[in-house]
């Protein structure tokens, strides 16, 4: 199994750098990528795994740490499974050998399809469920890829981002599931899981809802399903990989292997069963609209989906039969009908109705794969589609009426729309033109057999199923055990007597041939009937939302000028030093006699600090700073610190000289206008500042613990050999801190020497200011000088 | 041209042209009280640095304070009385701090272990040396190159100078 | 080799790293040719590298501690290296190596006359004095250093931009750093000691105490002011696209995560008595400063201001892993904390191969997928990585933290953790868009792709590779992270790695006169 | 004694603190260097004032605490750098921008993105999404479609 997921992944990098020579031939080499997948059959086909036996398990390590192992769990589900997946893959890859035109980069598509492939049977193997995350988005990524593989189409771009946004937010839903339910059920392993304990955990719902969400985006329900359409810009055969069998059918696996765990509780079924439902009505009402073959295929499948999620969420055994035994019927049918639109794309050059008719005579065989296919797809008798579909009435019979009626309108619809599809092969043969009147291809042929030999074994497929129940209920079974069903006996028959669901069906076919009949009116009404809303406006509205959000927000913080965002960082520091200091207990020392020589020290700063804030002279501004800074080197005089005053002093002295060096070039000292709100904040911001200090101080002057400073004065002469301590700390003790310091000055005089040389018109533009593109300053000025 | 001497140049075209806005005072009577009082501050500042490590100074002191002079000789007299680029002291100051650390540590014991002890000559009487003060020597030169070389290099500026036409 | 000369080896190992970059960013000084400087950088940031690993190894044994001047804890200043601090030490000098080889390639006569190589050498000095310094005042110090040497960094060249952003930059790192000395002043006026592990000792003798909290909330702002935590990193966006593409590549890869190893260590070792206060406000600026970055990369259209605003989105996880303060948090955190590093210096490595092909800094130039097809790779592989998807390392991390997140259980550990993946799947959006509109879409005829040499583009797929490697290495990270935080949960561990067992004698103060004719001289 | 200075350095925070928050850039610069003066005095009062020697141990003991004093050299000095940096910077920004007015110095990083100026991240589309078949002028093909069907049923 383990082989089975990585051989796709390195025939992925074998083709990418083998492309090149081997041309379009390449895709012989990735369709071998699937054989160990095909290899699967064999475990599957013995009982020993499929019916109640043991499951196959192998396990990988990789982050043992967080339970993350790729743990592959072959049970008769996920086999079977990993089967369709291999069959399928194996068989669009070589689909597309005869597909893609010789221009297209091999290097690039087999890759991303082999990639894809491996993450699907990762996904469906796996036991682990961070692993299964991980691969679940690994189909994403692969799947973004893929959709936007002709990139230079701009549909195929959005179709592409779309897709993969719709179902990583899903993705991020099922992230925290997977992380509650470990959390819950003490285990990273589906298999290893608490039950019990999750059941009873707080975490239960919404590591359901999450659940739901994630299986709901991938398997494009009511109202992800918005993706799924325009996932349609792909190449044919990837949408006939990725509709069919493997992507879209991730959610429907995951809600298959989760409700064992979440099944036992209403809300699953709850809103599974009616979600799924209105997703089956509203897909195959859409789909009868389309007049594109390939939408009305992606909307089909959207209600397929559906269909098979109401299944799965009844959490019964009817309901996982059916629903089984309707998932090997829909791989089969759907990827045919995939394969069959490519076909005609490839030979009539469009794949629109209207430009479509009386195909059959000129595609007489593909007309019989598309007949059998789509006769499967309406539920029609004798196919396999006829018979999951009883299986479906018979499931919803249980569920209540409104259900019932759903079911059958969306079952006649899809009725509806299959007659639709089938309907371009009969007819007159019109040679499809443009809307120029060109003819768009002017050969018409059948198709090779390189293109009919996927469909065709398909369509027979789906035949067989449906002639011979046996088969289809033999591979059905082997899920039983590992979906819990295996109890269940119920069978599948063409005939099996008048039953309600039979009833249904009549009934169905007559809803359907009365919307065939007035097939224009109901698409009169189709297009004139439009939603207000649709979740495409939903998700053009949040993105759009999200993108102003992100530019206000941006433009009111990163845009605001120096002062402003220095006033919310210091509010923001304020709140959370206010707060520190509120908590720390205030200490008010007692007041001592001051001695009076702190006096003149306590005036000259004072004076120093108000000076300056109300100077409009640059000169005074700068002596009065000087005189601040004499101030506090007296101040460490009476502080007792003579090495900290003459530092001060001559500091101060050199400081006033560059100030005054500088000031030559500046326009003066003044003091531009605030507002007054602004001036009013920053006094508060001001004075909070100088309070917040002063209180800290205060609250600080505890003195928790002795302080470390006797070893220095006990050795600073006996093992630094100076008698000025500080001195000797400077140097000595931590002298490092000074090597550090000069360091900072050293630098500090590089940088200004470049600062004062560097810049001079024509000098140091270097590479990053040659590139064009940020805009002009000036226009910026003043912009926001006006405002 | 490397920077050096781009400095060197600019030093000198400073001094012999005076410009407008310039720190220019063409004083001769400040001139000679300026020699004078350079030089005694000179003295005194290697006598900090000197002291440093027993008495108020040390490394930082004595750079400040010969920075001063420097600067004030320069304003003064029009050129530097130095006839080195300053700039050149920091990387030699911060090798001689960063040497006396190395030297014991690349001799296996630690980084900055400092020694000192006493050598008696006949002229000076007992004269203590410390590698401190080697380290502190390194401080002084780090300091003097940088505080001038800042000096220099905003008297060097272009008054009317805009980088790009914004204006 | 004989057990003295190991103990002298191990002792003076912690300060290879940072003297390594010191000694040779000194003779970068001196006028050589550029070959010879290119040389010698390139030797010194490998060496560096080499050091640091080798200290990455020693420390599993046991914390390392380098005593200055020979003078012990805590009265000498220790570079004391533990598991987390030799782990910083390794990422930066890797990023070193990197940004030298970027340098080498993209030749910018002007600055490196200007020393260019020489103050980026002192950056490297100062940001693994930051890891591996032991004493309060010496980060501080450290931090100047890294600091002084980025403000010359990020305004050598005087270009418009770099003058405008750059004065923001300094105007705001200092304010930070005046912070800073006052919480030094303020840690030593109460606890009496600047060293971390004795810091660390006496906060837990004396056990919850406000006054120590306060002052740890002092430390925490100066730090994610360093960080770039919002709303107090406002300097940050603008600044690191102003500079060269080698240099901001390094500003970008490990500045900010110096404020966060600050803030793990403070934390962690030293103020971890009262933890709820600092651990709210964490949460709170983690997640908000999660959701502004990605928004912030949203709001972009040029290469590296996308960028630098997921830098500040990857602190904002950092933040969050570190406010969940539970040991499997820190574990993610830790991890988080390499897989950032790593892709923000492959990111930014990539951006400099997009922007010098397209001749442009803004992300339209469409194509290039046909034209750099590795790039392309290489990016879309690091973008799932900084958004947090599979199958990158930056997965494994983000999960490790969401889990711990969902498992801290508190409203405002939900409310954070749901800030993270909304501002991932923001992030995702953002970085799609960069790669539909560079990489995708119809190269408009006329507008040139330029060449560039492989010197530059090797670095970016390098990185890439590093990427992919710490993916594949996933689950020794996570051990390597989970050992970590196991003993920084333990500060026991590096208290007793620094000041030994054994009570400390402090001696009585001195009268003066019992000193002035010392007997017992050399 | 440590009462009066904690608000003497209150004071000259605050007025540090409201120079840093000016427009003029010359300012904010004298504002950081006030901070410093404010912060350089609060490492040594915290550490407590006494009226005793000086450290220095050619005098009589007992002595003032050195560490602090040796702490605050240095703050000095990294001060004394980093503000002789910061003033050649606003003065080279000052001399860029033409005016000494920090909150016009201009910030690009707030540019709309949506604005008319060409700046699109893709300009080939400009919403992020083409709209679907039910929002566009796809009425001809509707009408084509309609008219094949009434055909066919008719």
């Amino acid at each position: 199994m383990t082989l089975a997921v990585l051989l796709p992944l390195l025939m992925a990098a074998v083709c990418a750098l083998l492309a090149r020579p081997l041309g379009r031939r390449t895709g012989y080499l990735a369709a071998l990528g699937f054989a160990p997948a095909l290899l699967l059959a064999v475990p599957l086909a013995g009982n020993s795994v499929g019916v109640g036996g043991t499951p196959l398990v192998q396990v990988t390590n990789w982050v043992p740490e967080l339970g993350l192992e790729f743990a592959f769990r072959g049970d008769g589900f996920s086999l079977l499974f990993a089967v369709l997946i291999g069959v399928i893959g194996a068989l669009a890859t070589l689909y597309s050998v005869a597909y893609l035109s010789e221009r297209e980069r091999f290097g690039r598509f087999y890759p991303f399809l082999l990639l894809f492939g491996g993450s699907m049977l990762g996904l469906v193997l796996s036991d682990n469920m961070i692993a299964l995350f991980a691969f679940w988005e690994m189909t994403s990524v692969t799947s973004f890829l893929l959709i936007g593989l002709w990139h230079t189409r701009s549909e195929a771009r959005d179709g592409a981002i779309k897709a993969f946004l719709v179902s990583a937010l899903g993705g991020l839903g099922l992230l925290a599931a997977v992380a509650l339910l470990s959390i819950a059920g003490d285990s990273t392993s589906l298999s290893g899981l608490d039950l019990d304990a999750v059941r009873a955990s707080p975490l239960f719902v919404p590591a359901l809802l999450l659940t739901l969400l994630a299986a709901f985006t991938k398997s494009a329900q009511l109202p992800f399903h918005l993706w799924l359409p325009t996932a349609m810009e792909a190449p044919t055969p990837v949408s006939a990989f990725l509709h069919s069998a493997t992507m879209v059918k991730a959610g429907v696996v995951l809600v298959a292997k989760f409700g064992l765990i979440f099944g036992t509780s209403a809300l699953w079924g709850g809103v599974i069963v009616p979600l799924g439902l209105a997703t089956m009505f509203w897909g195959s009402w859409r789909a009868l609209k389309q007049t594109d073959l390939k939408a009305l295929l992606a909307y089909s499948t959207v209600s397929q989906l559906g269909l098979l999620m109401a299944l799965y969420g009844l959490a019964d055994a009817e309901g996982r039969f059916a629903a089984t035994a309707h998932l090997l019927n829909h791989a089969a049918f759907k990827a045919a009908l995939f394969f069959v639109v490519g076909i005609i794309d490839h030979e009539m050059g469009t794949r629109e109705t209207f430009r479509l008719s009386g195909l059959r005579r000129k595609l007489p065989l593909t007309f019989a794969v598309a007949l059998l296919a789509t006769l499967s797809m309406a539920g029609l008798p004798p196919l396999g589609g006829f018979i999951s579909k009883e299986l479906f009435y018979e499931a919803m019979l249980h569920a209540g009426p409104g259900f019932i009626a759903v079911a059958v309108i969306g079952s006649a619809l899809t009725l509806a729309y299959c007659a639709r599809l089938i309907g371009i092969f009969f007819g007159d043969f019109q040679a499809p033109e443009d809307d120029g009147g060109q003819l768009l291809k002017p050969q018409i042929h059948e198709a090779g057999p390189g293109l009919l030999l996927p469909p065709a074994l398909l369509a027979g497929a789906a035949l067989l199923f449906g002639l011979l129940p046996a088969s289809a209920e033999w591979l059905t079974r082997r899920a039983g055990a590992a979906l819990d069903f295996a109890g269940h006996g119920g069978h599948l028959y063409l005939w099996h007597g008048v039953t309600p669901a039979l009833l249904l069906t009549l009934l169905t076919w007559g809803l359907a041939a009365l919307l065939v009949w007035q097939a224009a009116r109901v698409y009169f009404l189709q297009v004139h009937l439009e939603l207000p809303i649709s979740s495409n406006r939903i998700y053009r509205g949040v993105l759009d939302g999200l993108n102003t959000l992100a530019s206000r927000v941006i433009a009111g913080t990163q845009g605001l000028a120096l002062p402003d965002q220095l006033r919310i960082t210091l509010a923001a520091a304020g709140v959370m030093g206010g707060y520190a200091v509120w908590r720390a207990p205030q200490v008010f020392q007692p007041l001592e006699p001051l001695p009076l020589s702190t006096l003149p020290i306590a005036v000259l700063l004072v004076a120093g600090a108000l000076g300056v804030l109300l100077s409009r002279n640059r000169l005074t501004a700068v002596i009065l700073t000087g005189l601040t800074g004499f101030g506090s080197a007296a101040a460490f005089l009476t502080m007792r610190a003579p090495d900290l005053a003459l530092t001060q002093l001559l500091i101060e002295a050199i400081t006033v000289i560059l100030f005054l060096l500088v000031f030559r070039y500046l326009p003066g000292f003044r003091s531009l206008p605030r507002s007054r709100v602004r001036r009013v904040i920053d006094v508060g911001l001001a004075g909070a500042a100088g309070i917040g200090t002063t209180l800290l101080i205060l609250a600080s002057l505890r003195f928790l613990s002795p302080p470390i400073s006797p070893y220095y004065l006990e050795n600073a002469y006996k093992g630094g050999g100076g008698k000025n301590v500080v001195n000797v700390i400077l140097v000595d003790f931590r002298g490092f801190d000074t090597l550090g310091e000069i360091m900072v000055v050293g630098m500090v005089a590089l940088a200004v020497g470049s600062l004062v040389r560097l810049g001079r018109r024509g000098q140091a533009r270097s590479e990053t200011d040659t590139v064009p593109g940020t805009p002009d300053l000036q226009t910026l000025d003043l912009q926001q000088r006006r405002s | 041209m490397s920077p050096r001497r781009a400095a060197k140049r600019a030093v000198k075209a400073v001094a012999d042209r005076p410009q407008p806005g310039d720190l220019l005072i063409n004083d001769p009577i400040l001139k000679t009280i300026s020699r004078a009082a350079f030089a005694l501050v000179m003295l005194f500042a290697l006598l900090l640095l000197w002291r440093g490590h027993n008495a108020p100074g040390g490394g930082f002191i004595a750079g400040l304070m010969t920075v001063g002079a420097l600067i004030l000789h320069r304003i003064a007299n029009g050129d530097s009385a130095l006839r080195l680029d300053p700039v050149k002291f920091i990387p030699w100051g911060l090798a001689l701090s960063l040497t006396t650390g190395l030297v014991p540590y690349l001799l296996g014991r630690s980084f900055l272990k400092s020694d000192y002890g006493y050598i008696t000559t006949a002229l000076t009487g007992e004269f203590e040396w410390a590698t401190a003060l080697l380290f502190d020597l390194g401080v002084y030169l780090v300091v003097v190159g940088a505080g001038l070389s800042l000096a220099y290099a905003l008297i060097e500026v272009e008054p009317t100078e805009l980088v790009e036409g914004d204006r | 080799m004989n057990p003295e000369v190991g103990e002298v080896i191990t002792s003076a190992l912690p300060l290879a790293p940072i003297l390594t970059p010191l000694g040779l960013g000194l003779l970068l000084l001196l006028p050589l040719r550029r070959g010879w400087r290119v040389g010698l950088a390139l030797a010194s940031a490998l060496l560096t590298l080499i050091f640091a690993l080798l200290l990455m190894n020693a420390t599993l044994g046991g914390v390392l501690v380098s005593e200055l001047g020979g003078w012990k804890a805590p009265f000498g200043i220790v570079m004391a290296a533990d598991r987390l601090g030799s782990f910083m030490s390794a990422l930066a000098a890797l990023c070193g190596v990197f940004t030298v080889w970027l340098m080498a390639a993209q030749p910018d006569p002007v600055r490196e006359r200007h020393h260019s190589f020489a103050l980026t050498s002192f950056l490297f000095a100062g940001v693994q004095l930051s890891f591996l310094t032991g004493d309060l005042f010496n980060l501080f110090v450290a931090f100047e250093v890294m600091l002084v040497a980025s403000y010359a960094l990020a305004v050598l060249g005087s270009t418009r931009e770099q003058l405008r952003e750059g004065f923001r930059y300094i105007v705001m790192n200092l304010s930070a750093s005046a912070l800073l000395v006052v919480a030094c002043g303020l840690a030593y006026g109460t606890l009496g000691t600047l060293n971390f592990a004795h810091l660390a000792q006496r906060s837990a003798a004396l056990g919850p105490n406000t006054t120590v909290t306060a002052v740890g909330v002092l430390l925490l702002i100066v730090f994610a002011a360093k960080g770039a935590l919002f709303p107090l990193g406002f300097w940050l966006p603008g600044t690191y696209p102003a500079v060269p593409h080698a240099t901001g590549a390094f500003f970008a890869a490990v500045l900010t995560k110096v404020g966060l190893y600050a803030l793990i260590r403070v934390f962690t070792t030293v103020f971890g008595q009262d933890p709820q206060l600092p651990d709210t406000l964490l949460l709170v600026l983690g997640a908000v400063t999660m959701l502004y970055g990605a928004l912030g990369a949203l709001s972009q259209r040029e290469w590296r201001r996308i960028l630098s605003f997921t830098v500040v989105g990857s602190v904002g996880y950092l933040a969050f892993g570190l406010g969940l303060d539970s040991p499997d948090a820190l574990r993610g955190s830790l991890a988080y904390l390499a897989v950032s590093v790593v892709v923000t210096l492959a990111m930014f490595l990539i951006a400099a191969v997009a922007e010098r092909a397209s001749g442009m800094r803004l992300v339209r130039a469409r194509g290039f997928i046909e034209f750099l097809p590795l790039l392309a790779a290489c990016f879309l592989l690091c973008a799932l990585t900084v958004a947090g998807l599979p199958p990158s390392a930056g997965f494994v991390a983000k999960y490790a933290l969401i889990r711990a997140g969902l498992e801290g259980g508190t409203v405002l550990a939900g409310i954070a953790t749901a800030s993270a993946l909304i501002s991932s799947f923001i992030t995702l959006y953002a970085l799609l868009r960069v790669w539909s509109s560079f990489f995708w879409g119809r190269h408009p005829q006329g507008e040139p792709v330029r060449r560039v040499r492989w010197p530059e583009r090797l670095p970016a797929y390098l990185a890439s590779a590093l990427v992919v490697a710490l993916a594949v290495f996933a689950g020794p990270l996570l051990g390597y992270a989970r050992a970590t935080a196991d003993e920084l949960g333990s500060n026991g561990y590096y208290i007793l790695g620094v000041m030994g067992e054994g009570p400390l004698n402090l001696p009585a103060r001195p009268k003066g006169d019992d000193v002035q004719e010392p007997e017992d001289g050399p | 004694m440590e009462t009066l200075f904690a608000v003497l350095i209150g004071l000259l925070v605050a007025a540090g603190v409201f120079l840093l928050l000016s427009r003029t850039i010359i300012r904010v610069v004298l504002g950081l260097a006030f901070i410093a003066y404010g912060v350089n005095l609060a490492i040594l009062t915290v550490a407590g004032l006494r009226q005793e020697s000086p450290p220095l141990l050619t005098l009589e003991g007992p002595y003032v605490d050195p560490l602090p004093q040796a702490l605050v050299l240095t703050a000095i000095v990294i001060g004394f750098g980093t503000t002789a940096l910061l003033l050649t910077v606003a003065l080279r920004a000052y001399q860029v921008a033409g005016h000494d007015d920090v909150a016009a110095f201009g910030d690009n990083l707030a540019r709309d993105p949506d604005a008319p100026d060409g700046q699109h991240a893709d300009p080939e589309h400009l919403s992020p999404d083409m709209p679907e078949a039910e929002d566009a002028d796809e009425t001809d093909i509707q009408m084509a479609e309609l008219e094949r069907l009434r055909r066919i049923t008719r």
